[in-house]
């Protein structure tokens, strides 16, 4: 404990008396990525402790979800983590899929594997471009918006929103593709793919990204078990952990035979089926350098997915099928489904009592668990290093205040 | 009014007439005593502290007035370049002492948690 | 102008005198308030550029030019609000302090060959002077402010600035070393001629200490990555962040004075001030000092080239802070002491024993000498004593 | 200060001839005013930081006094370092007085009216020395100064190049300042690093919130999983709103 405390360079006791300061960081900031209020207790500029708090958000939207049909619910669900709404949709459906026991067509499968994973690049590109905003650079982050947008037109083209989809539904889709949209696709992934390698220029590799970035914020992989963190935050201290591949049946079923690495530093390094940026030598596992390059490999992954999806959908022949109607009715029981979502494991529990509206609903929010280390983060950290932390785990207030 | 104006008349020469050794030396003076008084009077550190920078500022006026060669009237010989080379060296050691000061000050702020030099009796028998 | 007056249009002296200055002080005034409004433009054109976006294109006029009168307008009809706990007097005043001390030293500032508010013998000295004084605008809104985030910007920029001064002025001597005047129209006047004789291409350790120059400015006027004070995603707004309306306006028009002094600075200091990398001029057998007007003619082009490459600087500077993530503040520090001074210092030597060395520079005849004897100035073994005056002006190499 | 009004009253008044206005006189009446003013000022205020501004600001007058007299040199050298110096002393005032009772320690009444008696009588004492001379009263016409950056610069390696005053010691015999500007630059060193040791930040082994929390016995569970501070938090919240 001592030697580490010797090692740190952030620690310094000044010998002046110095008084400590409350301050409010938020709920309106430019930099808490929506109504968080982080009350800091700071010591000059540096931080001594970190206190979030949270529920400027809250909606009931559980409770609203006992009152509702389970296909009702779905729009709620768009307004959770309203960044990956499609993400949320799956999450849910795949929980009533999991407590009826049913099981949606081939070409459904394939397709909602195509739409989360477009899903997951959108909501990657914002946390990334949201970060650099919060380490004081503009241009990515419309950089990235600009690639986003791209995205929405082809979901608005699929569903006829931009934001809010409920586009997969229990049981299904709601819609098939239109005609030329597959094609619209591949050239938008055609596009998108060298602008990535843009991005790793003005962030990834950018020497001052870097100093800000490096060695902040350090959380060891025990640390982000032991809170519950997920998704790229967890893969970013070099767990190996990703729903997709370790999760339910039900879940990895979806991605059965798609070819596809998690990832996360494994032996010291990345998976190599990409040519990456080489990691820095300032950056240590577990800090926000780490789990911003995972979510930035993330979205070369999830652009491989889709891919296959593509190849895979357009193999399956026959009608996408339709989803369940709003009134059927489920088994009594109740289903705990995690899925991976781009923020982290999202999970959606619900006990029916046999009719078609849940009589319990509950949702596990990544984000909650993740912006629950932040205090642990940023202990000792300067003011200006709050912002790269919190930012770094890359949080949705809907989705935590639900 | 008129009392005014017949008070101020003698004021007008201020305007009218160059500016000679003794106008830098009244305004010398007044930096001088301000300081003094200000260092006599405050019980603040910092505020002691800018007492002693008025106070050398004022010697500095009259250190540049003597060595001004145009406020030199007949009979008197300007200190030249020597002059400005003291005031000179002045800043120098006011910003030094400023430095020391301030470090002093900020020792004493820690130990007893406020910079009163009033409460600075430590060594009082 | 003064001269004009009296004696052609038969204005009293002081009448004469009191037009003239106060001509000056409205064209520099408008060098700022203009420059300012043109800035704020293209700033936002940049940004657009670089954003893959338009920028301002409705508000009017060709490529929404009217745009930053627009938003002038809206700064001076919004509501002036001042926090509860705020200290009144000092946070009316900060922003005029800011404004004054950015407009001084405009004053000092030459914009061509006798083009000048007033010429003084230690115009560079003057500038970086008053400069430093911007600072306490900063600060004083900071703590006025009564806000925790104002005080943590104004620390920042306390901190930051005052720390920048010493390699800025550093950087700064080196020209003053090399033209032997602390007079920038002098420093300007010793760089005229080709290209080369601009002091960046003077020697390496000059062309070196041009970019920690450029580095020191770059923070010392607290544009990105050196923008803690007012910090975003940090501080909200930093130092300003209470203010509104025309005040706050006064904070950004001293911030873009600053970023076109510290330009114009660096084009006099190290690129050959109002002088072209082609003495066209002087090719053309036109010189600026003889005072008829062709003479005025060379000196508008003079001008027209200080200020285009003092609106260069501001371009660049433009480009980096919509380019790079901003700094932290010990990163900053650390640029500071462990960069920017020593590099600073080592330059600054290797530029005097270089002077030493090489009078000449490397290829004679290509430059003009950079140091001049003046009558009476030689050190010798029992003081100074007298130099014939037939080597005055003539460069002589002093034994160390 | 009250010269002012009444000037105006005079201006107003009595037919003043404009042209008969000496500038320089003029400019030295204001900075000289703002000097003194706020000389003054600096002495009536309470608050710590208004202090330091006034006192910027009668630096800053006197400087342009110092440029009025032909001190070019010494004038920006006052803007630089002295009101730069001061600068850095309101920041430490700012520092120093976060809390309210810092900001203003008064002196007693007693204080100011015996201050108040001693400063007039040493001003009188002062003025009365200023006028007493009379060639310091009588300013010379038409003598233009010489640029003195360049002297001062080279007197301080030692070379005199100004030309002498009158009865002043030949060229080549007058004192350079090598010497004294040596033992300045040393000086300044000095204080430096003993300004900087005085207020240095040292470096602890443990932070001084952690010491105080090491003496709560930590949670067993917090041991496996060491993390810088961590023991501190399960010692408590200060925060508003803590944990339960």
């Amino acid at each position: 404990m001592a030697q580490m405390l010797d090692d740190d360079p952030r620690i310094i006791e000044f010998d002046v008396r110095t008084d400590e300061m409350l301050v409010n960081m938020g709920p309106q900031h430019p930099s808490t990525h929506g109504v968080l209020r982080l009350v800091l207790r700071t010591d000059g500029e540096v931080v001594s402790e970190v206190e979030p708090h949270i529920g400027y958000l809250h909606r009931c939207a559980e409770k609203i979800g006992e009152n509702l049909t389970h296909r009702q619910w779905i729009p709620y669900t768009d307004r959770m983590d309203y960044l990956a709404a499609m993400n949320m949709n799956l999450g849910w459906a795949l929980a009533v899929e999991k407590l009826m026991k049913y099981q949606v067509s081939e070409k459904a499968r394939h397709l909602r594997v195509l739409i989360v994973e477009l899903n997951r690049i959108a909501s990657h590109l914002v946390g990334m471009g949201a970060y650099g905003l919060d380490l004081g650079t503009f241009s990515p982050f419309l950089y990235a918006f600009r690639e986003r947008e791209k995205i929405l037109d082809l979901f608005e083209e699929a569903c006829g929103a931009r934001l809010t989809y409920s586009y997969i539904t229990v049981g299904g889709l709601t819609a098939d593709l239109p005609s030329g949209w597959l094609v619209k696709c591949e050239a938008f992934l055609e596009q998108f793919e060298p602008i990535i390698q843009e991005y790793h220029a003005l962030l990834t590799t950018n020497a001052i990204f870097v100093k800000r970035t490096a060695n902040i914020g350090v959380m060891s992989p025990e640390l982000a078990i032991e809170y519950g963190c997920s998704g790229p935050v967890l893969r970013g201290s070099g767990v190996d952990q990703d729903m997709r591949r370790d999760g339910e049946a039900i879940y990895t079923a979806m991605y059965d035979s798609y070819a596809f690495e998690v990832a996360v530093m494994k032996d010291g390094h990345y998976p190599r089926d990409h040519v990456y940026p080489a990691v820095p030598a300032d950056a240590v596992l577990g800090d926000c350098w780490h789990r911003f390059f995972v979510r930035m490999l993330e979205v070369v992954q999830s652009m491989d997915l889709v891919r296959q999806a593509i190849d895979r959908y357009s193999a399956c022949k026959g009608p996408l099928g339709e989803p369940l109607k709003l009134t059927e009715k489920m088994p009594a029981g109740d289903a705990y489904l995690e899925t991976e979502c781009p923020k982290g494991q999202m999970g959606f529990y619900l006990v029916s009592d046999g009719s078609a509206i849940p009589w319990r609903v509950r949702a596990r929010s990544s984000s909650f668990s993740n912006l629950a280390v932040a205090h642990e983060l940023c202990r000792g950290c300067l003011i200006a290093d709050v912002p790269a932390i919190v930012g770094s785990l890359d949080i949705v207030m809907g989705e935590i205040d639900r | 009014m008129n009392i005014v104006v017949a008070s101020a008349v003698p004021l007008l020469g201020l305007i009218t007439e160059p500016v000679s050794v003794a106008h830098y030396l009244v305004v010398g003076a007044i930096l001088f005593v301000s300081g003094v008084v200000c260092m006599a009077m405050k019980r603040n550190a910092l505020g002691v502290l800018m007492g002693i920078e008025l106070v050398l500022n004022g010697a500095n006026v009259n250190f540049v007035a003597f060595a001004s060669p145009y406020l030199q009237g007949e009979g008197s010989r300007s200190l030249g370049l020597d002059g400005q080379v003291i005031a000179l060296f002045v800043i120098l050691l006011a910003a030094a002492e400023a430095a020391v000061a301030l470090a002093i000050t900020l020792n004493f702020y820690n130990n007893h948690a406020t910079v009163d030099v009033d409460r600075a009796d430590d060594l009082k028998g | 102008m003064a001269e004009f007056l009296i004696n052609t249009v038969r204005l009293p002296a002081w009448l004469a005198w009191s037009v003239t200055a106060g001509v000056a002080a409205a064209l520099i005034l408008n060098v700022i308030a203009g420059g300012a409004l043109v800035f704020i433009w293209a700033e936002r054109k940049i940004a657009g550029r670089i954003q893959d976006r338009l920028g301002p294109t409705r508000t009017g006029g060709k490529f929404g030019w009217l745009q930053s009168l627009a938003d002038g307008l809206k700064l001076l009809a919004k509501e002036d609000l001042m926090p509860d706990g705020a200290d009144g007097m000092l946070f009316r005043l900060a922003p005029y302090v800011s404004f004054c001390a950015s407009f001084c030293a405009f004053i000092a500032l030459p914009f061509a060959f006798d083009f000048i508010g007033q010429r003084m013998n230690v115009g560079v000295f003057f500038v970086i002077a008053v400069l430093g004084i911007e600072v306490f605008g900063v600060i004083l809104a900071g703590y006025a402010s009564a806000s925790k985030w104002s005080l943590f910007g104004a620390m920042r920029e306390a901190a930051q600035v005052v720390s920048y001064e010493v390699p800025l002025g550093m950087c700064v001597v080196v020209p003053v070393m090399l033209a032997g005047s602390m007079d920038l129209v002098t420093i300007a006047e010793k760089q005229a001629g080709w290209l080369t004789n601009w002091y960046l291409f003077h020697d390496p350790f000059t062309f070196v200490i041009f970019w920690v120059y450029v580095t020191c400015a770059v923070a010392s006027v607290n544009r990105a990555p050196f923008d803690l004070a007012e910090a975003e995603s940090e501080l909200v707004a930093g130092f300003h962040t209470e203010y509104s309306g025309l005040r706050w306006s006064y904070f950004f028009m001293a911030e873009y004075g600053s970023m076109f002094l510290v330009s114009a600075l660096a084009a006099l200091l190290f690129l050959g001030g109002w002088n072209g990398p082609v003495p066209v001029a002087s090719l053309l057998g036109l010189s600026e000092g003889t005072g008829d007007t062709a003479s005025y003619f060379v000196r508008l082009l003079g001008m027209a080239n200080l200020l285009g490459k003092a609106s260069l600087g501001v371009l660049i500077m433009m480009w980096i802070r919509w380019t790079l993530p901003r700094l932290r503040i010990d990163q900053v520090m650390m640029t500071c002491l462990k960069y920017c001074t020593p590099l600073a210092a080592a330059m600054f030597l290797g530029a005097m024993l270089w002077q030493i060395a090489l009078p000449g520079g490397l290829v004679p005849g290509l430059r003009r000498p950079a140091g001049e004897i003046r009558e009476g100035w030689l050190p010798g073994p029992g003081g100074a004593f007298k130099v014939r005056s037939a080597d005055v002006g003539k460069v002589v190499q002093v034994s160390p | 200060m009250s010269a002012l009004p009444m000037i105006a009253g005079a201006l107003i008044a009595a037919p003043l001839p404009v042209a008969a206005i000496n500038w320089h006189s003029l400019f030295f009446l204001l900075f000289a005013s703002v000097s003194c003013g706020f000389a003054v000022a600096v002495v009536a205020a309470d608050n710590v930081v208004r202090m330091a501004f006034y006192l910027v600001l009668s630096l800053g007058a006197t400087a342009g006094l110092f440029f009025l007299a032909g001190a070019e040199f010494l004038g920006a050298m006052q803007l630089m370092i002295y009101v730069g110096g001061t600068l850095v002393l309101l920041v430490f005032g700012v520092m120093l007085t976060a809390q309210a009772p810092l900001v203003a320690i008064k002196g007693s009444g007693r204080d100011r009216v015996l201050a108040g008696i001693v400063g007039v009588a040493l001003l009188a004492l002062l003025l009365q020395a200023a006028f007493s001379v009379k060639p310091w009263r009588a300013p010379a016409a038409g003598v233009v100064a010489e640029p003195a950056a360049t002297p001062i610069g080279m007197s301080l390696v030692g070379v005199r190049v100004d030309e002498p005053a009158v009865g002043a010691p030949a060229a080549n015999k007058r004192p350079g300042y090598m010497l004294p500007f040596e033992i300045v630059s040393i000086h300044l060193l000095v204080v430096l690093v003993g300004a900087a040791y005085l207020a240095r930040a040292k470096r602890r082994k443990v932070p001084r919130a952690i010491e105080v929390a090491a003496s709560v016995e930590p949670p067993a569970s917090v041991a496996e999983h060491a993390s810088i501070g961590r023991e501190r938090h399960r010692s408590g919240s200060v925060l508003a709103g803590g944990r339960p």
